[in-house]
């Protein structure tokens, strides 16, 4: 099957390393040539991988490309590939969309900015690095485009250099970040020292023989631990929190979007295809902890954030911990949720990270202490907000509700299986994490875009059709996945399941027919998959709708008398007739600036966990040793669980 | 003899997030993290390393069976490695030069606007 | 359609809402008593409001004084129509003992409206009840004229 | 044919039975016979049983204003999408055995309709403009966060005992009335007992009924989140507030007094009702007459402890098999 789709992932791949190389050289002189060149480079990777999804996501097909046409001989795999099946797609699917989303939104957002050279070419640097990623069928391969894809991060995090704290953060990321890179190579080496291959296929077959060998399962600690650091899971997440705290809006949503997917893919690769231990407990509970414990500690931190962007990192990988807890628990449900929630998430962070900007870029500042009452002058942005708000805290009719509602499903029908109180307990917290989630952005809404305007930021308008265009694509995506989970799962999610629990076929397509047998990998039966209609959307919709004409009837005909009232004219000396009738209620008082807003809600809540958020406080005290401590602490401690226990 | 390599890659490893997480001046954690890059790689290095072998260079004549080679795909990881730790310790080093100018010290406790 | 019936239950639930024009409570107090058990205004559908938003009934006790009088206009004014304004004791109608004071301004007439108006310093909580009532028709027939 | 017999059917029970109208009058007459029963306990007459219904009428009748610093569309919106994601909840309701509209999993649909309804009434408020609001909202969203634990902890517990035969867990309504009919109502079962317990606790505070109402604190905060709110809109927020109170009581009679199904609905909606209107009683009317209100971290203190830890007793037993 040499059709010329063959050569669509590595085309996609050239496309943006070129586009970034040429922005470069043409860029510096003329500035439309530059944007036609970026909005081409970003077009093309998502028109190919769109044409990829008839063969790989429809008729099931692994498209394998080998670099240089070294194909594998005598079944050992020379040179490196390209392996792209449902999952890889799954995923490069979603990080074409978010950079085609960031680059359109970009155009006006940076316009403040000079040297845009630089971003774009970091930009399709960062986008091509990680396409090469998910792509890619060679575990070094994946390593390098790691570094690519740490370097330019950094590099665009610190791209406003006079930002306050914007150097500081880029540094603290590159710092434990390289640590993060270092474990993944260690890993990376371990696994070649026994096995004399970095092909995943080729690994996937060779592995399960010497699954008792340490230094295997010492590597595998290493991979957790290096994808874990690029996810930004528990221990590494004060990084994500500063990097985005300071990057332009655009790159934190490709940082939120598509980095911890990276991290993401990663471990789903490592624990489902290379190792095929996720049946282990001890796998299971590492990996579901791990989602647990920064699902509830980034949630609790994103609590009492002042900065706008910096609350929404926290929620970022609190999110991300919830993908992990699904994914961890080994069973079809929960990769099915843990996915489809990998999906959604891209899309809700990523419209509130550009309403976050809009915002930024019409006042200049993101203090929630500060801002209030935009509703009134971005009514755009303002309903946007709510549409990102009400999906990421999981409301019905959007797509976080359909995720969130399968992730409690799998936990508690786990927890119930195999009888034990640990996923009962994942559940619970999954539960209480998605209203602490509600809460903060109730916060955020109450705090800039409802209550009273603050004068200071002077005049401001809606911001320009451009940005606002992306934002409302990425708005009809959160309401259109949410309304239709069916057709998601089952032309996404199932096949990209099916692609996970179906290594052998992987195997076979890589390596050629009947390898994966010769090294003992059965044909494992494929996980059925009930078509879990939480709601039939579609029918609740017209019960929505036929209440609301039944309102609106109700209200047309109770509308009483549009009684004009003639202003109270009193008898005052200076005569001016007080018609106080539209100001807020002040218990009399002139209506004076008081916005409530910020850090003083849920002073109750705030109170009674005192301790808590203090010690918080000072563990995330901003010193680059810290954090390189955490991380060598986790590093420590899943090695020593892995080799002990495993 | 290959006993030594495994313990010297290690050893810097070690002593390389020792640096990182005691020192406070921001040069000497970007030491640290050469340090624990030329630990990782030594190690890539060593593990291609068979007793006896020859280089691997040699013309398709030279090849037949009986030549025994060193390991070649592990050197090629290594030199990839050393450019990316080359490049990582650049980039840092760009970063404190400008954080100097910034903040007026070395010291990363005091480099600490973002926290909490 | 629901006109007629919206007038008639006007009278029914007349929420009250109570303005201190700098009063010496006497009179506040006897409002609050009109609400407990003994008296119970309740049962006539009477509920003590927090916001002028709310109100139907707007009892105003004590004489305007100035530094009240602005904030008083105010509050009136952010009263959503129809209502009803009910004065409290003498000190509105007349300043009663203040009478002629430097830091009172005028009877209550003086900014707005006043529909009924209950005399006596501390008037009897029958009669705040009974003024209640009459106001409560009052703003039944305010409806229907509004409307009309 | 029988499509538009189903589209009948179905808009019968959208808008008469267990939907519109029924909800609705039901709704009414528990909060005037809450405010009667408060009455007579203060040894007053206490306002007639239709009382709510004309403050209803009478709010109609009001004028709307609309605040200067309000955001008119999601001020006027707000009410209505509460009210109407509320009617949904009694939908899913079944009444003694027949449920208009049932899927795989109720349960945590009519836990997310009611966040939609809580979420709807703070978004209003917030649109309103006005600093009590502000203050009103926070103190709605510390008392959502209170009672959602106990709640979440109750569901697991009662969708695990319900589970067994379903292969583990359920969260479906239409199972656990299975489940009742056939091994009696659930209260008999002694590990849930304490489930009920805190189930009994959660009615109020959801509602914001006098003790927990710490979000609509007349004296303190003036109306707290409906400070800027009068006419229809107004109208519809205490509609809202009074429909909650059959919606709360009618899921307790679903989680555990099922399966008392007499054939014939309309007897079936009758014990319904006067079961609603016993527990409108025990819970809303006699701690509303007997204590005052609590300040917002008391409530947030006395959820997160006692009830929790009533409502993680019974899932624990219950998770030992008990």
């Amino acid at each position: 099957m040499t059709t010329f789709l063959n050569n669509f992932p590595i085309l996609a791949i050239m496309t943006l390393f070129l586009g970034a190389f040429l922005t470069s050289l043409v860029g510096r002189r003329f500035a439309p040539a530059r944007n036609v060149l970026v909005v081409l480079s970003v077009t093309l990777p998502l028109a190919m991988m769109l044409a990829l999804v008839k063969p790989v996501l429809i008729d099931g097909e692994v498209i394998t490309y080998w670099m240089g046409n070294w194909a594998p001989e005598a079944g050992w795999a020379i040179g490196i590939s390209l392996e792209v099946d449902a999952l890889s797609l799954f995923f490069a699917l979603i990080v074409t969309v978010a950079v085609f989303v960031s680059a359109l939104y970009s155009f006006t957002y940076m316009n403040h900015d000079d040297s845009l050279v630089n971003y774009y070419t970091l930009f399709l640097m960062l986008s091509g690095s990680v396409l090469g990623l998910v792509l890619s069928g060679d575990l070094f391969n994946i390593f390098v485009m790691i570094e690519i894809m740490t370097f330019t991060s950094v590099a665009l995090t610190a791209f406003r250099n006079q930002q306050e704290g914007a150097l500081e953060g880029a540094f603290k990321y590159l710092a434990v970040g390289s640590l993060g890179s270092t474990c993944v190579l260690l890993g990376v080496a371990m696994i070649y020292s026994q096995l004399h291959t970095l092909n995943l296929a080729q690994i996937a077959a060779l592995l399960p023989e010497q699954a008792e060998n340490p230094v295997l399962l010492a590597a595998f600690a290493f991979l957790l631990v290096g994808f874990g650091s690029k996810a930004f899971l528990f221990p590494f997440h004060p990084l994500a929190a500063d990097a985005h705290a300071v990057a332009p809006a655009s790159i934190s949503l490709m940082i939120s979007g598509v980095l911890t997917k990276c991290g993401v893919y990663g471990i789903i690769r490592l624990c489902y295809v290379l190792y095929q231990n996720i049946d282990l407990p001890f796998v299971q509970y590492l990996v579901t902890g791990l989602g647990t414990v920064s699902m509830f500690v980034c949630v609790t931190m994103a609590f009492n954030q002042h900065n706008f962007k910096r609350l929404l990192a926290f929620h970022s990988i609190s999110q991300v911990g919830y993908v992990l807890a699904a994914v961890g628990l080994g069973t079809a449900l929960g990769l099915t949720s843990g996915l489809y929630h990998a999906m959604n998430h891209t899309i809700f962070k990523g419209l509130l990270f550009l309403t976050a900007g809009a915002v930024q870029h019409q006042t200049g500042s993101l203090d929630l202490d500060e801002l209030g009452g935009l509703g009134k002058k971005m009514p755009q942005t303002c309903l946007l907000f709510l549409i990102g708000a009400a999906s990421i805290s999981g409301l019905p009719p959007f797509n976080g509700f359909a995720s969130k509602w399968m992730i409690y499903q799998a936990a508690f029908e786990k927890g119930a299986e195999t009888g034990n109180f640990f996923f009962v307990a994942v559940c619970l917290v999954a539960l209480i994490t998605s209203v602490l989630t509600l809460a903060s952005f109730i916060k955020v809404a109450q705090s800039v875009f409802f209550g009273q305007y603050n004068e200071k930021f002077g005049q401001v308008r809606e911001v320009p059709l451009a940005m606002r265009l992306p934002m409302w694509i990425l708005a009809a995506l959160c309401v259109a996945a949410g309304l239709l989970p069916e057709l998601v799962q089952r032309y996404l999610l199932t096949p990209a399941v099916n692609a996970v629990f179906g290594v052998a076929n992987y195997i076979d397509q890589a390596m050629g027919a009947g390898y994966a047998a010769a090294h003992g990998i059965v044909e494992t039966a494929l996980p059925e998959l009930a078509e879990i209609g939480c709601w039939d959307p579609v029918s609740w919709l017209v019960l929505l709708f036929c209440f609301t004409c039944a309102i609106a009837i109700v209200a047309l005909l109770a509308t009483p008398n549009d009684l004009s009232r003639v202003p109270v004219s009193s008898a005052r000396e200076d005569g001016e007739a007080l018609d106080a009738k539209y100001e807020p209620f002040f218990s009399g008082e002139e209506s004076v600036y008081s916005q409530v807003g910020g850090s003083d809600l849920f002073w109750g809540f705030k109170h009674n966990w005192r301790r808590y958020f203090r010690l918080m406080h000072d563990w995330h005290s901003g010193v680059v040793n810290d954090y390189t401590l955490w991380a060598v602490v986790a590093m420590a401690t899943v090695l020593a669980a892995c080799i002990i226990l495993l | 003899m290959m006993l030594v390599n495994y313990i010297g890659s290690f050893a810097l490893v070690v002593l390389g997030i020792y640096c990182m997480v005691v020192k406070h001046n921001m040069i000497k954690t970007i030491i640290g993290m050469g340090l624990v890059d030329y630990g990782a790689n030594l190690l890539i290095v060593s593990i291609g390393f068979n007793a006896g072998g020859t280089a691997p260079i040699f013309s398709i004549a030279e090849l037949d069976p009986s030549s025994f080679f060193v390991d070649p795909v592990p050197q090629a990881l290594t030199l990839t490695s050393i450019v990316i730790g080359a490049c990582t310790t650049a980039m840092s080093l760009s970063l404190v030069i400008r954080m100097r100018e910034q903040y007026g010290t070395l010291d990363t406790r005091k480099i600490r606007r973002l926290n909490g | 359609m629901f006109d007629r019936w919206m007038d008639n239950s006007m009278s029914k639930s007349p929420w009250i809402f109570h303005i201190n024009a700098g009063s010496c409570n006497g009179c506040d107090i006897e409002l609050v008593s009109v609400l407990t058990p003994r008296y119970d205004a309740e049962r006539l559908g009477f509920r003590l409001t927090g916001t002028p938003r709310q109100a139907d009934i707007v009892v105003v006790s004590g004489p305007i004084t100035l530094q009240t009088r602005d904030r008083l206009v105010r509050t009136l004014a952010q009263v959503p129509e129809p209502y009803v304004v009910v004065s409290l004791g003498s000190c509105p109608r007349s300043g009663n003992v203040f009478k002629g004071s430097y830091s009172i301004d005028g009877p209550l007439e003086k900014w707005t409206h006043v529909d009924v108006s209950v005399g006596g310093c501390t008037p009897k909580p029958e009669a705040i009840v009974a003024a209640l009532a009459k106001a409560a028709e009052l703003l039944a027939e305010k409806r229907k004229e509004m409307r009309r | 044919m029988d499509a538009i017999g189903t589209l009948l059917w179905n808009l019968f029970y959208l808008l008469v039975f267990p939907g519109l109208l029924f909800s609705v009058a039901v709704g009414l007459l528990l909060a005037g016979l809450d405010r009667k029963l408060v009455a007579r306990m203060q040894r007053r007459v206490g306002p007639p049983l239709l009382q709510p219904w004309y403050d209803f009428l009478k709010c109609c009748g009001k004028e709307t204003i609309i605040p200067r610093h309000a955001k008119r569309a999601i001020y006027l919106a707000a009410p209505v999408v509460g009210f109407v994601a509320l009617l949904t909840v009694s939908l899913f309701l079944p009444v003694m055995g027949f449920t208009a509209f049932s899927t795989v999993a109720d349960l945590v649909v009519i836990l997310y309709l009611l966040t939609l309804t809580s979420a709807a009434m703070i978004v209003g408020a917030a649109a309103s403009g006005s600093p009590f609001a502000g203050v009103g909202l926070s103190r709605e969203m510390v008392s959502i966060l209170s009672y959602e634990l106990p709640l979440v902890l109750i569901i697991l517990a009662v969708g695990r005992v319900a589970g067994e035969s379903v292969g583990g867990v359920t969260f479906s309504l239409a199972v656990i009335g299975e489940y009742q009919a056939a091994n009696g109502p659930l209260i008999t079962h002694w590990s849930l007992i304490p489930a009920a317990l805190a189930m009994l606790f959660v009615i109020p505070c959801e509602i914001g009924m006098h003790p927990f109402d710490v979000a609509e604190a007349e004296t303190e905060i003036c109306e707290g989140t409906l400070a800027e709110y009068s006419g229809p809109p107004l109208a519809l927020f205490r509609l809202t507030h009074a429909v909650k109170m059959y919606t709360m009581t009618a899921l307790f009679c679903a989680l555990f007094l099922g399966g008392l199904t007499t054939g014939l609905p309309v007897l079936d909606a009758v014990i319904l009702v006067a079961l609603c209107a016993v527990l409108t009683f025990v819970t809303m009317s006699l701690p509303h007459a007997v204590c005052a209100r609590f300040k917002v971290e008391q409530v947030f203190k006395f959820y997160w402890t006692v009830v929790a830890g009533l409502a993680a007793l019974s899932l624990i037993l219950v998770w030992l098999g008990l």
